[in-house]
Parts: C-alpha cells; structure tokens; sequence
C-alpha cells in the first residue's frame, strides 16, 4: 500500500497548496466560503491543542487529539446540510465544530462529568460512540429511518481505519446496501489503530473494502479539504438520490498520539511524522489562500486572535465545569420509573445524609 | 373473547401495536413472508407492508444495531430474534447501546426498543434452541426484562413492552405458545396490570413458589399435586425480571414462611439467587426454611433426549417444597 | 442477479451432461473416479432422503436436508487431502461423507443423543456448527495453527449466503487475508436463508464479497461436480503455495425445505423448483457418464443397490441409537473437575436414585 | 524475591508459559510492539517473535473465535481484551463456542484458551473502561473465572490459568496493576494454591466478609479500621468465581455467623447474590444475620467524576458490617 495514497487519491489542493483539477470532482467556493473553511480548521486544532493542555494539567481525564485529520473532518462535516445527521466516534472535534457543538460540551466528557455532552437532536449529530464500530449500525438504522419518513436526508458516518476490521461495520455495509439506505461511510485512515499499524486490519486499500457489497468507494485525499468537501457532497447527493450508500476513505494521518494516554514512539518511527507534516492540512489553505490573494496578513491575524480568546474561554469553562451531583448516577438509567433503581438510589440518598452530620 | 394460543396472542398484540402507532416497526429474519419461524409474526407484513415488518439480513447485531438507529429517530422498533441461543451475536448492540444509551444522553434519546426472544426448553429442538439467558439480560442496567406465562398476559405485555418508552426484553416460552385460553382481543392496555409487578396466580399458606414463563404451568400443576397431599402452594407469576417484584414475594413470605424459585435457567447466578438474596435479607425474621431454588445445572443445555432430565418438573418442585417444609 | 449464475459461472458439465471447457479450471478424471464421485452423490442423495424419512417417523428430532447440494459438497470434499480440515455448518453431509463420517453419527446429532456426534480430530472435519458464521473463525485460526506448524495443508469452511451478513463472516475474511492464511471460503449460495432470498443478503454477486478483502472470489456452477472439483483443487493449491485465502461461491439451489420444520410453500414459487430439477447435479453427471461410456447399466445398479443397503442399515442404526444415561450430561462441561457440577451432579444422581425405589 | 507490579507479575507469568510450552500464543489488540495499552505483554513479542505474540486487527470476536480454532489444532492461546467494556462484541463465541465446545465434543477437543480481561473502575477513565462483568461469565456453564487480587497471586494464578485445559477468563484488577509486594518469580505452580480455591487473607470472629480482585485490598483496609473498633473481620480472598470455593466460605461463617460480600460489579444478579442463595442455603442455623451485599449500583457505570460515589469503599464495607452486626 502506497504510503501517497497512490493514484486513486482525489486532490484538489496539493501539499504545496497549490489548486488543482480532477476529472469528477470539484468545488467552486466563494473566497468567503475559503476563509471559513480556514478559520474552521484553525480553530478546531485550537480547541484540540488546548483540550491536550487541559490534560495535561489534570482537567481532562482524557483526550483523544484530532490534529492532522482537521481537513478530513471539516471539510466533510461542511458538506452536510441542516437536516443530515452525523454519526462520530470520539475523535470527531471537528465534525462536532461543524454541527454546532460547543467544544467545552466535548471537554465535559472527556473531563468525566458526564457520558453523553451534547442534545443529538439540537446538533443533528450522535454521542461519541467509544466501542469501535457500533455506530455505523446506527447510522444505518437512523438512515432507514429517514426512508421511511420520506425524507431526502442523509446520515454520514464516522469510523477509523482500524473499525473496518469489526464486524458491526462490516454488517452496517451489508444492511445499508440491501435497503439502499441514504448513508455516507466516511473512514478516516489515519494510518493506525492505536499501535497497529494500517496492514494489520487489511492487504488492500480500505475504499475497495465496498467492492465487496457492492456500492463505491472513494480515497480522497483527508488532508485536503477541498478534495473532502468536493467527494462529501458527491456521496451525499448520491445517497439523497436514492442512490444509496457510499464509501469515503479519506487518507490522512495521526499526527499527535492516540490518546493522552498513549506513547507512539513505542511504535512508530519519527521521519513517518515528519513526512506528513509535510502535508498539513492548514498549511496548505493558508498558502493557497494568500498566493491567490484571497485572504491577506490581517485575516490570519484575525484567526488568530479569534483562537487565542475561544482558547480562554474554553480554559476558563472547562475549570469551572462542575460535578455532577452523585445521585444523579441514578437519573436516567430509565425513563420510567424502575422499582429496583428507586430503592438503591433511596438507599444511598440515605448512606450519603448520614456523612453530612459527621458519620463514620 | 375468543379461545386463542399465546403465539396467536401475541401475534394479535403486534397487529394493535402496528395499528395505533405508526413508528411501529417490525424486523427480525424470516419475520415477512413467512410469518416468523413460530408464526408469530404471520400476515402481519402482508398487511403493514415490507416498510414496517422488516425481513433482515441473517446478522443479530445488525438487527439491534439498526434499531437503535431507528430509535434515535423516533421509532419504535420491536425486532424478533429467532431463538435464544442466537442473541448473543448481538449482546454487544444490547448492553453496550440499547441498555446505555438513554443514561449516556442524559435521558434525550431513550430506546423504546422491544426485543422479542422466544426461550426455554421442552420441545426437542437441537442445540442453541432451548436456551435461558434471561440473567444476563436482568443483570444489565438499563434493560427491562418481562416473560408472559399464558396467552392473556401474552397479548397485554407485549403492547405495554411496545409503549414503554425504556428498551424491554421480552421472553416468550416457546414451549408454550400453543397454550390456549380466552383472550378478550379488545382489551386495551391501559386496564391491564403493569407488567412489571407480579401475580398471585394462585394462593396458598403453606410455601410461596416463585416462577414465571414456561414454568408457571409447570408450578401451578405442582401446586394441584400438593393440595391433594394437604400442601398449600401460593404461587406467584413474577412476570417481570427487572424490575423484580420483590415486594409481592416478600409479603407472600411472611405469610408462608418458606419460598422455592423456579426456573429453566441454570441456578448458578439465575434470578433465583437474586430472589433468595433479597428476600433473606427482607423477611430474614420470617423465613422458616432457606430460600430453595429449581432450576437448571450448570451445563450446557443438553441434547434433546436428556431434555426431561434438566428440566425442572413438577416432581422436581415439589421435592423442594417438601425439602423446604422439611426445614 | 442472474438466476443462471451468469457468465462468470464456472462450469465443466452442462445440465444436460455436455462436458465442456474452461480456459482456466479443467479436472483430469479416470472412470474410476468419474463412477466414485457418481456413487458419493447417490449415496449421499439417499442418506438426506432416508434421514427426513426418519424424521417424519420420529425417530429424529430435525433434519436440514442437503438434496441439491450434493455436487457442492462432493466435489469440495473430495478435492481435499487427508490432511486438511473442513469447518461445515448444519448441512454439509456430502462433505461429512467424503470425511468419512459415518451417516449414523450424522443421524445422531439430529436424533439428539449428543450435541457432537464424531471425533473432529479421526476426520479431520470439525462439528455442526448451527449459529451461524461462528465456524467461519474457528477456520482461520485452524489455519494461523497450521501456518505455525508449517504444516501445508490447507483448511475448508463452508458456509450459507445467508451467513454472509454475519460480523464473524466478514472478520474470519479480515484475519485471513491480513494474515494470509491457508483457507479457502466455501459459501453454498443455495439462493434461500429459510425464508429470505439472496436479496435480502447482497446487492451483488456473492463471489465479489472477497473483492472487499483483497482475495481472489469465484463463481462455479454448484451443481456440476467436476467444476466444483476443479475450483476447489485451484484454491486449495493456492492456499498451501501461501498464496492466502480464496472465496469459492458454489451457485446451486435447496432443492428441500430449510428443515423438515420449515414449510417452503409460505415463500417460494414451485416453477424455481422446477427450473432447478432440470439443473440436478446427479442426473448431469449419469448422462455425462452414460453417453462417454464410461458405465453402464450395471454400474448404475449397482449403485442403486449399495444405496439400498446403506439405507436399511440406517434405519436399523438409528432406530438402535441409545438414549445417553442422564447423568452424562455432566460429564465434560469442564475437562478438570469444577465443584459446582461435582455438587450438581451428586444432588442430581441421589435425587434419582430416589426414583428407583418408587419415590414420589 | 524481587519487589514487583501486579502488570509485571502477569508479564513475569505470560512469560514463563511462553517458554515453557510452545504451544502458547498471545494474541490480542496493541500487545506487540506497544506491549499492551497497560504494558502488560511488554517486550513479549520482541522476545518470542510476531508469531507467537500476535497483534490482531481490531475485532474481539475475531480474536476469540481464531483461538477457538488455534485451540482445536492444539495451541493455548492467551488472548487479551483490552479493557472490560469491550469484550461483548466477542460475547457469542465465547458464550456459544469457547464455553460449549468440550462438552459438544464429549470432552475429544478441550479449549484450553485464557480470556485475559483488565477489569473494574477506580482509574479516572472514559466510558466502557471500569467495568465489572465477570457475573456474565460465571454465570455461564464451561468457562472459569478467576481473579488476582495481588503480585503474587497474580504471577501464579495467569500460569495457572493457561496451563488449566479448561477456558479460564481472567480477570485482572485493573487499579491494582501498580500495587507491589515481594514475588519468587522463580516459583514454580506446582506447589502454588489450587486458582480455584479461596484463601482467608485475614482472619477474624467477628464478621466474614467475602470479595474478590481489587475490593481485597479495600476490604484488608476495612479491617483494619474495624479492628481499631474491637471488630474482628475475617477476609477471604475468594481468588476463583467458577467454580465458586462456598466450603471455605461456609466454614467461616459457621464461625462468625455473618457474611458481607463486597464487589464493584452492580449487586443484583452479581457474585454476591449467589453466595447469599448458597451459604444462606448451607448455614441456615448459622447465620445471625441476613448476608449483606456491597456492590455497584444498578446503574450504568457513571461519568468518572462520580466513580467515588459508586464504588463501594471502606466505609461501605464497615457500613455493612455494622448492619449485619445490627441484626
Ligand atoms: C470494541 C473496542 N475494542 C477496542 C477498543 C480500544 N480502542 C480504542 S481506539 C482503538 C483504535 C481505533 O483505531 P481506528 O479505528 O483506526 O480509529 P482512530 O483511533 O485511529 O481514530 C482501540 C483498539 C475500543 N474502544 N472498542
Ligand atoms: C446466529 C444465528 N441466527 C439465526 C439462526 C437461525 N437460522 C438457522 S439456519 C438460518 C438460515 C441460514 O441460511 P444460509 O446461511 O443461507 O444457509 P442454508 O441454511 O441456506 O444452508 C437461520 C436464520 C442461526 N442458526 N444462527
Ligand atoms: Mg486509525
Ligand atoms: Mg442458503
């Protein structure tokens, strides 16, 4: 497998930033729609940057960094309209940018007060699903859904590289192509599960993976965020067309660890890094930006600024983020009353008062 | 009221279902044309049409999978899976999703997801076909967990299972669904019991037995047999594993003093433990005898022909009715 | 979908018993091993009709015939080597014959003495396997077992076009193909899953599910037994030259009911039937036989004869099938002793020795 | 004796099986290179080589299912789930397969395969990443389960595990890996504890008090605390789940006459209801109180900021204690 992407990648920006043209796809945006594209990505990897402070500094029990696949996820997330509906895994901070969500609503989680963050309906976009692949079933499921209320919406669906190994993915390819089912399967193949790399999960490159269930597949280039929002659109005119269901592998790479948890110089070599920072997704807009002369010094400057006091903020919000309250551990567990739920949470109301005047 | 099979009741309780609330959905295998492989599910596609009653590809975790989707959607999915044996394909969409989701959203989407599983033994099936894995369901935050007994329960739990807006696994005893009684197939729900509290199907002072599903005939021929030998059996049909009625058991104990569980699952960890840990503790005072459970060994479900064997029977309750009284 | 299979069907024996080429697959067969894959197809034909016959007297519990699938099974079975493996489901007796397996400890499992019914390791063919797609793994780590044994044999695992759809399906085809191992899928795309056609499965070809994985997938006519013969040989080759896993769909028809509980008639048309029964695998092949020559009249009775013997010492077999004692059913539920069957079974056994006497 | 990790004890462990029998095989998600997220294989596979230590792709029924046929071809695999809350994808094979299959083959081809699991909370993680399912698991005919609950133990119970023909699921306290005590790694298992038998880690008249895997820890604490009170808590280490070691457990509560039993897996249908049902069961006329049980909530495991809140502690315990002393 070719480490470029090979032949088949779709680029509408090189590295370089240099614009270029593919026989099938395209975009024509406004410099407008450019500068906001960039702003976009600037800020999503200022939220990412901050939130691995934040680790670092014992605010965030976790975080999962989303650097170097920031064109991947908003140029996708850009594509959407109002009423599709996106499925994430738990890396998609820039998806979650693009559908509205607060990125201290991704911190809450990450900080442990919560295991949701977010209203799915007010977004149009799902939980962070952390078991790899259950989502993608979801996403069928919710697009089928969507058939039935007749209406010409499309679901789009997050997974990694290393999720196409699951069978619940591979069951999501078998339901979405036998009922048609209105669903953009958008892979991030950033190069690694964790500390396996990409020929652990598969021989061949993972777009070919629909051949088998009979609906295409694309490789965009995910550093591009043209080239991503010019497949996205395609896949999900296709799917509101009836078409049914498309593959998207957007080749990109994790720049940053898995987690903050992890330590990749175990397992991977640093000219790999190297390589592809060559391919940064932001550097890339930003010359293409200033030699066509759409964007000058004081709009980066402005960008900047921008990131520099959403980054206050969201420091600021996240410490003050406060606990739950600890009965409220029992609260949702139904959403009608359950006998057995109603007893223990009685029990530990009563455990707990007995601290407040002094207790054990 | 019309003289009707539990198959043909719950079969009728999916057709009001699919009648009064058009997010209503069916899916499971072999559910459309063929009516499911009990029939449960017969006609009901021929009439709502393949958009509502669902054929699906042969993958349970996909089925479960897809209708949390359709949940998140604002449907009601009730999705059949075709024997118990075959659920665990799909464990992890159940306790991972199904079960979590409404807690993990902060009660914003809930999962009114019903969950069919014909179960139990007693019908000379091959392997994986007579399995009782209500326990592992029943241990799972989040799930609701209802067996019917006869068909009259059949046909209200299965709507009140539909319309509980939290998911519901709902085990029907396959060995019973030729069971017959008089359904009044008008009833609407609303004047049923919940059916997540339990019934004294039959009182009496002597010992409480303690059962639901498949063996609640089996209890209840029992509790005839001991009457005649001047034993008072009250037995109680729990209907509901989770939540587990335990204040009707536990009242009923104080009166008999002495309680037996039954079931078709393997003892070990089954809901007879749970019933005996919970009503030692409550009626610790009253209790004559231990908490005696029947129910299954710990080994696989054995071939067909040493089926009788495993299962408990009436002599089998009885003896620990007699070992209870014995205390 | 065709219903004829299509032009990539592979096929060395026309429905009318025409021997015909292929540029890529041929079989070399004596007369001998012409008339022994004749004998299999009948005798294994007659085994699945005298065992629903039993069924229907009630001397076994179930039966999932295999009339239809003769040449299928045959053919595969018969190109592998002592030394390689098959992983069936519930419905492979024609690869069970070809094992050596006797047809009564078939009946066996079906009767329901046991939950086994042979000794994978004297056959080389592991046991039923009735959730379906589980023995699907099991094959490819028989296989990784083998490649770590440097063993160069080759294992088989049958499969339905139903099971397909299964996650474990889709992940035995991940495992394989990442760790190449010597294994060749055999799915019998019988055009049924119970009640559900092909459709509700695949919007393609079953064959090009391998596409998806990076590994060769064919389509041979599963009614012609040189063909599948022949296929088969070819993939089983490749398997022990390292060249990885292949994906053989065999495109035949259950020419039966699912089981002898199912009831065809609820969801399929008898003109499919009828279609079907001018494409039998065994008629083609005495015709074939007939014409070239290569038996006679007295072979085929003889066959006829063999066929009725077997079929009687059936009966009697299965009607002497011993009941297993009661209290085996403790026996290896744990290969060590484990306390609390220990306690079971003593309570087991001293409860019904109460009965001896007359108990309750 | 050297001062070692529980993480290091279990490395210590694997790697003696793997040398001294070829037929063991790691194989897990992260194990090579990475040495697992917890390190726990670390330079394993650097050691013995990418086909004895395996790295898989991402699929935990792939894993276990692939054991299942390495184990028919005459391996012991060890396979690795990397966190608790992701072993239900690979429930159906370890339900259907690996825990059935001795019995399906008369006993012709055993499944000598160790699930290893790091389990429980108490580390501050994300969601899916503290559970407790080992009840599941014991609940289910043909499998083992076990659990360390220190070095030592640990490094023999994993031989242990792996050189047992029978499936053994391996549960390792995760919030304990880094606890340390003085292990023999040279040891050998023969002369070690039987894994499937209980040990008394401190004994005591006053109340039994049962646990298992990181609550032992908690639990020795506990006592100590109550001893400061005149209590006397007799702690048993209950080491094995299935089979459950209830003779020992018996054995002293016919001494103290009552019994706590402490885990984090949520109370009802836990570990903890089932030695309730038994011992109550085989001490009736011992027991002075009901036995009470400690355990997590019938919640899903909540967001890491209320796991304090959840997992029983010293003061549940001695809150327990207090109330069975209370009957
Ligand atoms: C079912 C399951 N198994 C294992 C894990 C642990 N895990 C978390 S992320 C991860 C790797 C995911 O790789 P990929 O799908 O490529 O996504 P990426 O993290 O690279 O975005 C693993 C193994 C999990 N979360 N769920
Ligand atoms: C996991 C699982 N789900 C459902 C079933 C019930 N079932 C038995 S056979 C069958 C259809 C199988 O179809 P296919 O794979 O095409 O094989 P065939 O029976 O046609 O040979 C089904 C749904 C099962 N055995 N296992
Ligand atoms: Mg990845
Ligand atoms: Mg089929």
């Amino acid at each position: 497998m070719t480490a470029d992407g090979g032949p088949e990648l779709i680029q509408l920006l090189t590295p370089e930033g240099e614009r270029v043209h593919h026989p099938d796809y395209d975009v024509d945006l406004t410099p407008d729609q450019l500068r906001g594209l960039y702003r976009d990505l600037v800020l999503v990897r200022r939220v990412d940057s901050e939130a691995t402070a934040l680790q670092r500094q014992g605010e965030l029990g976790l975080w999962a960094q989303c650097i170097g696949q920031e064109a991947a996820q908003v140029g996708s997330g850009r594509a959407l309209a109002p009423g599709d509906f996106a499925f994430p895994t738990y890396r998609e901070h820039g998806v979650a940018w693009t559908r509205g969500v607060a990125p201290l609503q991704l911190l809450s989680l990450f900080r442990g007060v919560t295991n949701g963050g977010w209203d799915p309906q007010a977004h149009n976009m799902a939980l962070y699903t952390i078991v790899i692949g259950d989502q993608t079933l979801h996403a069928v499921g919710y697009a089928m859904g969507m058939q039935r209320d007749d209406d010409d919406s499309a679901v789009i669906c997050y997974f990694g590289d290393g999720a196409t190994s699951q069978g619940d993915v591979n069951e999501a390819f078998v339901f979405a192509a036998v009922y048609n089912a209105p669903v953009v399967f958008f892979c991030q193949n950033n190069q690694w599960a964790i500390s396996e790399p990409l020929e652990r999960q598969t021989r061949i490159p993972l777009y070919r993976r629909a051949d088998g269930f009979g609906f295409p597949g694309v490789r965009v280039d995910g550093n591009d965020v043209l080239a991503v929002l010019a497949v996205t659109n395609a896949a999900l005119a296709a799917a509101r067309e009836g078409q049914g269901p498309t593959l998207i592998e957007a080749f990109t790479y994790r720049m940053g660890a898995h987690t903050t948890s992890d330590d990749p110089t175990r397992y991977r070599v640093a000219a790999d890094l190297e390589a592809w920072k060559l391919k940064d997704p932001i550097e890339r807009l930003k010359v293409y930006l200033a030699r066509s002369g759409k964007a000058d010094h004081d709009f980066f400057a402005a960008v900047e600024v921008e990131a520099q006091e959403m980054a206050v903020a969201l420091r600021d919000g996240c410490r003050g983020l406060p606990d739950p309250a600890p009965a409220s551990m029992f609260d949702h567990v139904y959403s009608e009353p359950h006998l057995l739920v109603q007893t223990e949470r009685a029990a530990f109301e009563t455990y707990h008062s007995s601290f407040v005047g002094g207790g054990h | 009221m019309a003289v009707t099979t539990m198959a043909k009741a719950i079969n009728a309780g999916l057709r009001k279902a699919l009648e009064d609330d058009p997010k209503v959905l069916l899916m499971g295998e072999d559910i459309g044309k063929l009516g499911g492989v009990f029939r449960v599910t017969d006609g009901l596609q021929k009439d709502f049409g393949e958009a509502r009653v669902i054929d699906s590809p042969l993958a349970e975790s996909g089925i479960v999978g897809t209708a949390v989707g359709l949940a998140m959607r604002g449907f009601r999915p009730v999705v059949e899976i075709q024997f118990d044996g075959f659920v665990f394909p799909a464990f992890d969409q159940i306790v991972t999703q199904v079960a979590k989701h409404n807690a993990r959203s902060s009660g914003r989407t809930p999962m009114p997801i019903t969950i069919r599983i014909p179960y139990g033994g007693g019908i000379g099936a091959v392997e994986h076909h007579s399995e009782s894995p209500e326990a592992y369901f029943a241990h799972t935050a989040g799930l609701r967990v209802i067996s019917p007994s006869n068909p009259v329960d059949a046909f209200a739990m299965v709507r009140q299972a539909i319309a509980c807006n939290d998911p519901v696994v709902f085990f029907e005893p396959k060995r019973r669904y030729w069971d017959k009684a008089d359904v009044d197939l008008t009833a609407d729900i609303t004047s049923a019991t919940s059916p997540f509290e339990a019934r004294i199907v039959r009182p009496g002072g002597s010992v409480t037995v303690a059962c639901y599903g498949p063996m609640v005939r089996t209890c209840l021929e029992a509790a005839t047999v001991a009457a005649a030998d001047g034993t008072e059996l009250e037995v109680i049909d729990l209907r509901s594993l989770s939540p587990l009625d335990v204040p009707t058991v536990a009242a009923s104990v104080r009166r008999t003093g002495r309680l037996v569980v039954v079931h078709e699952a393997p003892v070990f960890l089954g809901m007879g433990a749970e019933l005996a840990a919970r009503i030692t503790e409550e009626c610790f005072y009253s209790l004559e005898a231990p908490v005696l459970r029947v129910g299954g060994y710990h080994t696989p479900y054995p071939p067909s022909r040493l089926e009788e064997d495993y299962l408990p029977d009436l002599d089998r309750v009885l003896d620990a009715v007699d070992r209870a009284l014995a205390f």
